[in-house]
């Protein structure tokens, strides 16, 4: 574990950086325009961050950036909350899900191949949800099958984040559907430039269009392109999905907690800082937030001390959906009929973008995305607290 | 009552089929010629004036079913203008009843935040008023006067707003020394404060129909999902913590339904104005709008990600639910007059 | 269905009556004494309204009091709850299960030993629930066993109200354990001063001991005393159990209402009322307490018309507790530290004491008795909604 | 630190063990002279005066273990006196804690409702003294000025208060001119005020710990009903409602924990009189006592009919949970002075 002095160290560096290299003015700028000009933003921002080595502080050492322990990642995240930057959602998947599976299941050649791009800025997307999935994602109908060196990969995706900007994709499709729905599935690094890809942007409810679906009709992925063994793809995914788990949620958590004077901004242009009912209501948000920030950061540091459980992560999960929409909910409150009109939506700001009904909209991404509240209920219920489990099968 | 009963039921079922046919949040370009054309902003005029003389009895019966089918209409603003034309004494009264119930369109705001002030001119800006563009005329409440202004006319500047509920267009309008003389003026002094407390009821009442019709369509089509969608191998319908949840949004509806139903059943059209009637309607919007947003947002977390976009009509009622909140004078506002009107009683 | 003028006559005329005779200061009378004065108050408050023919407006015409439509019933009630008169806890099993089993299941021998005990307030209580079985009626273990001209009751019996007086129980008790768990259950009725019976009285949280517990070693009960066919008992139990169903939450729904003037009571002696919260609040609970009013009325009246479907009732309660408990929550919170002190409980009046935290805790009664909230939704979504019934059996 | 947290850990272990050996609610008449005996009270006296020099951490593990175990002790209100004894200067200061730590009990009110005022002589009520009858002393703060109160001398009167917690015995004590020279004064002047914003902080941490270990305990309970209990043929532990709604219970526990050691992680023993000491021990109480009370009130429904009754423990955590909301200054002063707080650092 790093010492007090080194962390603090460190933390003044990553802010003085942020605070010289944040582009200025940029939630204003990314308000109601189009996507280029976010895609833009991201490209930029990425390759300062990068440039500067705080976009890789989970690569192994000796790659740019790399080396860095967990208590390090976590006070780099710490500040990008805190300096309210851009997140990173462009390359989220090449930096972490793509990165990690590459250096942990993928062959020396596949590493060769394709770290460097991803370092250079290559964009990935992932390819596990389907329609009608869910969270259920053994239950996935993407088929992929073999021809000579070649499989062959029929099916849809969907709720794939910036697809439409995506290089490349990690794709789970099914070699195999006679055994259990887990079996069967084989990890596949498909380049999205293929013929017989496409991509259709999905309107979002907020007005924004950061995910997309992905079409399949005879798209070609060469045998060299296949991670790990074929029908072993559900171990690969699981091995890695949750490689920035516990970091995304200390940062996330600590952008509320940033997030909170825009309440209080709100409060004061609305007139309304003399409403008891509401200040009340802004106390117990605040010590709600500092709440799940203590248990985010709990969690990661059961991670760094190896003592993390099977459920933990999904409590920092909950409660953080649920924190979350309690405060976007005050501040659609606070915002009244004001909160109604001007429906622009910011690109790219996650939540905290002081248009609370947006904000509020959006909260609903971390309840229902990534294992929804109630995927999650049954896993600290079962796994947690050691309730039965649900049943298999059962009869009407 | 029971021939009344018979009318409204008659107006429902067919009110019912219209907007199945036109399926959900089905577009005022389509929906408002026929909602003219099948009279029913004749729903409420007195019969002496060629109207159904259903009152608000019949005004709520439609808003549940324009609810439920998510109307992209602007009936509850002409509703509004028509019933206080139907107030009035004007002798032109008839004439502009069949002007603005069968051709022109007329508006009026639905939340009372309006800055107007009343000398010799009409000065400062009116808000939320459906669909002003497409209107010839405006309803205006200013203290003790209700005057029908002409939209297009010197003097009055029309501001599209965009709202996050896109079932509704809202305008601001703006006046600059908008000469009263040359407007008509529906009602002035006790009857213009009677008038405008009618009107509060009737548009309170509306409201609390909407989101009542509006809570229980988007239930169905909750539930429809749910018993459609499978996940782990079975329909979701079938997860208890989910049954019980739609349960809890079942008992709300129901018991806003029946508040709203019973008040209507307390009081007459001709009790509008009177302060137990405008309690009445508080209680039944601010019932009715609490229910409509904790269904609109338990239905979205139902429905996982198809929810989320936005080809599905779901958040098109959880929009309309937020903006219903703060139509009128706002869900807090209702709750502290409903509170200090009970208290003044006791003292 | 009466006309107006004669519900208006009716109501003139009960309101009267109770305004001469319900017993001023009851509920001072009722706070924080033992239970042989509850008794007396109960005692006392029968012999008046039965006196007065309005203790049984539910029985057929002929007999004292009765023939009353349920609209003149509706109009009895609520003029009781608006008087603030003492609920009759003590009589409602005689008055309502009791008889309405007697007139539609029981013998004309029956019917003459029975009715005239009733009606000259002998006490009855109920033996339905039973230890473990909570909501689920149907795994009820007490048994019947017959020997000759007797049957002999082992077992025992819980949350029975005032057993401690009874006279009387209506006894389900399981004759036959082979078929499906309703199958099997004997409806008998049994004389609480029959050797063996022991009442032991449940000690509640709130202080009150209003419940009881019944034992049963080797008790007699003459073949006489058997109600419908032996193992018909579910069947006999299920037509009356809802005998006093609506008229009973349109009871409880408008003292509620009555009751909200203790609110602002409460309100203005902590010196409260100019808290805006604290009042916004108490104007959405009077119109939370005014839905349910109104839910209920409309269930009766539906009752009346023929109109009610399954489920409805369900409706009815789950509103009713949540509106309750949100209530009492409300006054527990305006109490503060205050009421948390004096833990005098008042007998017999139900919930709304003014005593907020013992009216919360008393919100609980009808939350989990009279099927839970949970059972409720379970109704409400498989009958009222159409979803899929809990499954009958299931595999791990 | 690491040396710290073995001391923590073995001291958690050790009153673990005699908790589960007392049982839950185990009576004061039993438990407390064990507690004394134990030395629990020497936790947070440094090691200077004898003591096991835990500061707050320790306190407040104690605390949580304690409330697990809904401990009729008056832990808190001593331990908050011998603080006080601990930072004071008086000569006596060693005697005295040896006395209060070893023989007889001290106390002091948990709650800011105090009417005594001070001039040479103390006037008015202190309420919600626990044990006050079987103390010789009681602590008393006045604006700039904190005195050691004998409990047994002319114009102290004592008078229990029922409570519906019962495990807690209060008491108000009246004081009638008892001057002031003949008691023990700690502090006074700014000293003083130190001091009571310490108090105040120690207080609070221990009120949050004891209802994250009470909330805990309760949970534990209600699952092992929810295992047990069987309805329709299967556990209740089966049914997926009441699985989610102990998943959010554990959830809401977990975060309050959470805070609590994050926030006791901040500071040292020292700083605990500081303003951002203090407002992290606001925060960490308000989390604490409305998860509390949110989750004993959960664990009564899921308990159903067994719950109701009296022999089961159930409702004994529900009625410490109502109580302790109101301990300290209140829940709703806390979110006031959160808010506040806040705001003032943004202007």
């Amino acid at each position: 574990m790093m010492s007090e002095s080194d962390t603090q160290t460190l933390r003044q560096e990553v802010r003085t950086w942020l605070q010289d290299n944040v582009p200025s003015g940029w939630r204003d700028a990314m308000t109601g325009v189009d996507q280029e000009s976010f895609v833009q933003l991201q490209r930029e921002w990425f390759g300062k961050l990068s440039k500067a080595g705080y976009a890789t502080p989970h690569w192994p050492e000796g790659w740019p950036g790399g080396g860095r322990s967990l208590a390090e990642q976590k006070v780099i995240y710490e500040e990008v909350a805190r300096a309210d930057a851009p997140r990173l959602i462009m390359y989220f998947v090449a930096l972490y899900h793509a990165a990690c599976t590459l250096m942990e299941c993928g062959t020396e050649a596949q590493k060769e191949k394709y770290l460097p791009g991803i370092l250079n800025g290559e964009i990935w997307c992932q390819g596990f949800s389907e329609p009608n999935a869910g969270s259920d994602l053994a239950s996935l109908k993407t088929r992929a099958e073999r021809r000579g060196d070649k499989y062959i990969i029929n099916g849809q995706k969907t709720w794939s984040t910036m697809a439409q900007y995506a290089d490349r994709c990690l794709l789970l499709a099914r070699t195999d559907s006679s055994g259990p729905p887990q079996a069967g599935q084989t990890y596949l690094l498909l380049d999205m430039k293929s013929p017989g890809v496409t991509v259709v942007p999905i309107n979002q409810i907020t007005g924004d269009d950061e995910f997309a679906e992905i079409f399949f009709d005879n798209v070609e992925v060469p045998v060299e392109d296949l991670v790990g063994e074929e029908g072993q793809g559900w171990a690969v995914a699981q091995a890695t999905l949750a490689s920035e788990r516990g970091l995304t949620l200390v940062e996330l958590s600590q952008r509320m907690r940033y997030a909170l004077p825009m309440l209080a901004e709100t409060l004061k242009e609305r007139g309304l800082l003399e409403d008891t009912a509401l200040r009340r209501d802004l106390g117990k948000v605040i010590a709600r937030v500092d709440a799940c920030c203590a248990l985010a950061d709990q969690y990661l540091l059961k991670r760094i001390s190896g003592e993390e459980k099977v459920g933990d992560a999904s409590m920092v999960k909950l409660c953080y959906a649920q924190t979350l929409r309690e405060y976007t909910k005050l501040g659609r409150r606070i915002s009244g009929l004001q909160g109604q009109f001007d429906p622009d939506f910011m690109r790219g700001a996650t939540q905290e973008t002081g248009n609370w009904t947006l904000d509020f909209m959006n909260s609903y991404n971390w309840s229902i995305a990534g294992g929804s509240n109630e995927i999650q209920r049954n896993i600290i219920s079962e796994r947690v607290l050691g309730m039965p489990r649900e049943p298999k099968t059962w009869k009407l | 009552m029971s021939e009344l009963n018979e009318y409204l039921n008659e107006l429902k079922a067919s009110a019912r089929q219209v907007m199945d046919g036109e399926g959900t949040a089905a577009e005022e370009a389509t929906l408002w010629p026929l909602t003219v054309e099948l009279g029913w902003l004749l729903t409420a005029v007195p019969e002496e004036l060629d109207g159904l003389g259903l009152g608000v009895h019949g005004v709520s019966m439609l808003h549940t079913e324009l609810g439920r089918g998510l109307a992209q209409v602007p009936f509850l603003a002409a509703t509004l203008a028509v019933d206080a034309l139907v107030q009035s004494d004007i002798d032109t009264k008839a004439e502009l009843i069949s002007r603005f119930t069968t051709g022109d369109a007329v508006t009026a705001p639905l939340a009372d935040v309006s800055t107007v002030t009343l000398t010799d001119t009409l000065n400062g800006k009116l808000s939320v008023v459906p669909s002003a563009d497409t209107a010839s005329d405006v309803l205006v409440c200013v203290d003790d006067c209700v005057v029908l202004v002409k939209l297009h006319q010197a003097g009055v500047e029309l501001s599209a707003r965009g709202t996050w509920d896109t079932t509704r267009r809202l305008f601001d309008v703006t006046f600059s020394n908008v000469v009263l003389a040359n407007q008509v003026v529906l009602a002035r002094g006790d009857a213009a404060v009677a008038m405008i407390a009618r009107l509060q009821s009737l548009r309170d009442f509306a409201l609390a129909a909407d989101c009542v019709g509006a809570a229980a369509g988007l239930l169905d089509i909750t539930i429809e999902h749910l018993n459609t969608r499978e996940q782990f191998g079975r329909p979701l319908a079938l997860f208890q913590a989910l049954k019980h949840r739609c349960a809890d949004m079942k008992t709300l509806i129901d018991a806003a339904e029946a508040l709203l139903a019973d008040s209507l059943s307390r009081i007459t059209d001709e009790q509008l104005a009177e302060i137990d009637s405008q309690l009445l309607a508080k209680k039944a919007k601010l019932v009715a709008c609490s229910m409509f947003a904790d269904v609109s947002e338990e239905a979205l977390q139902l429905h996982g990600g198809i929810g989320m976009a936005s080809e599905h009509p779901c958040h098109l009622f959880l929009k309309r639910s937020m903006l219903n909140e703060h139509l009128g004078s706002g869900n807090g506002n209702y709750e502290l007059d409903i509170a200090d009107h009970f208290l003044a009683q006791l003292a």
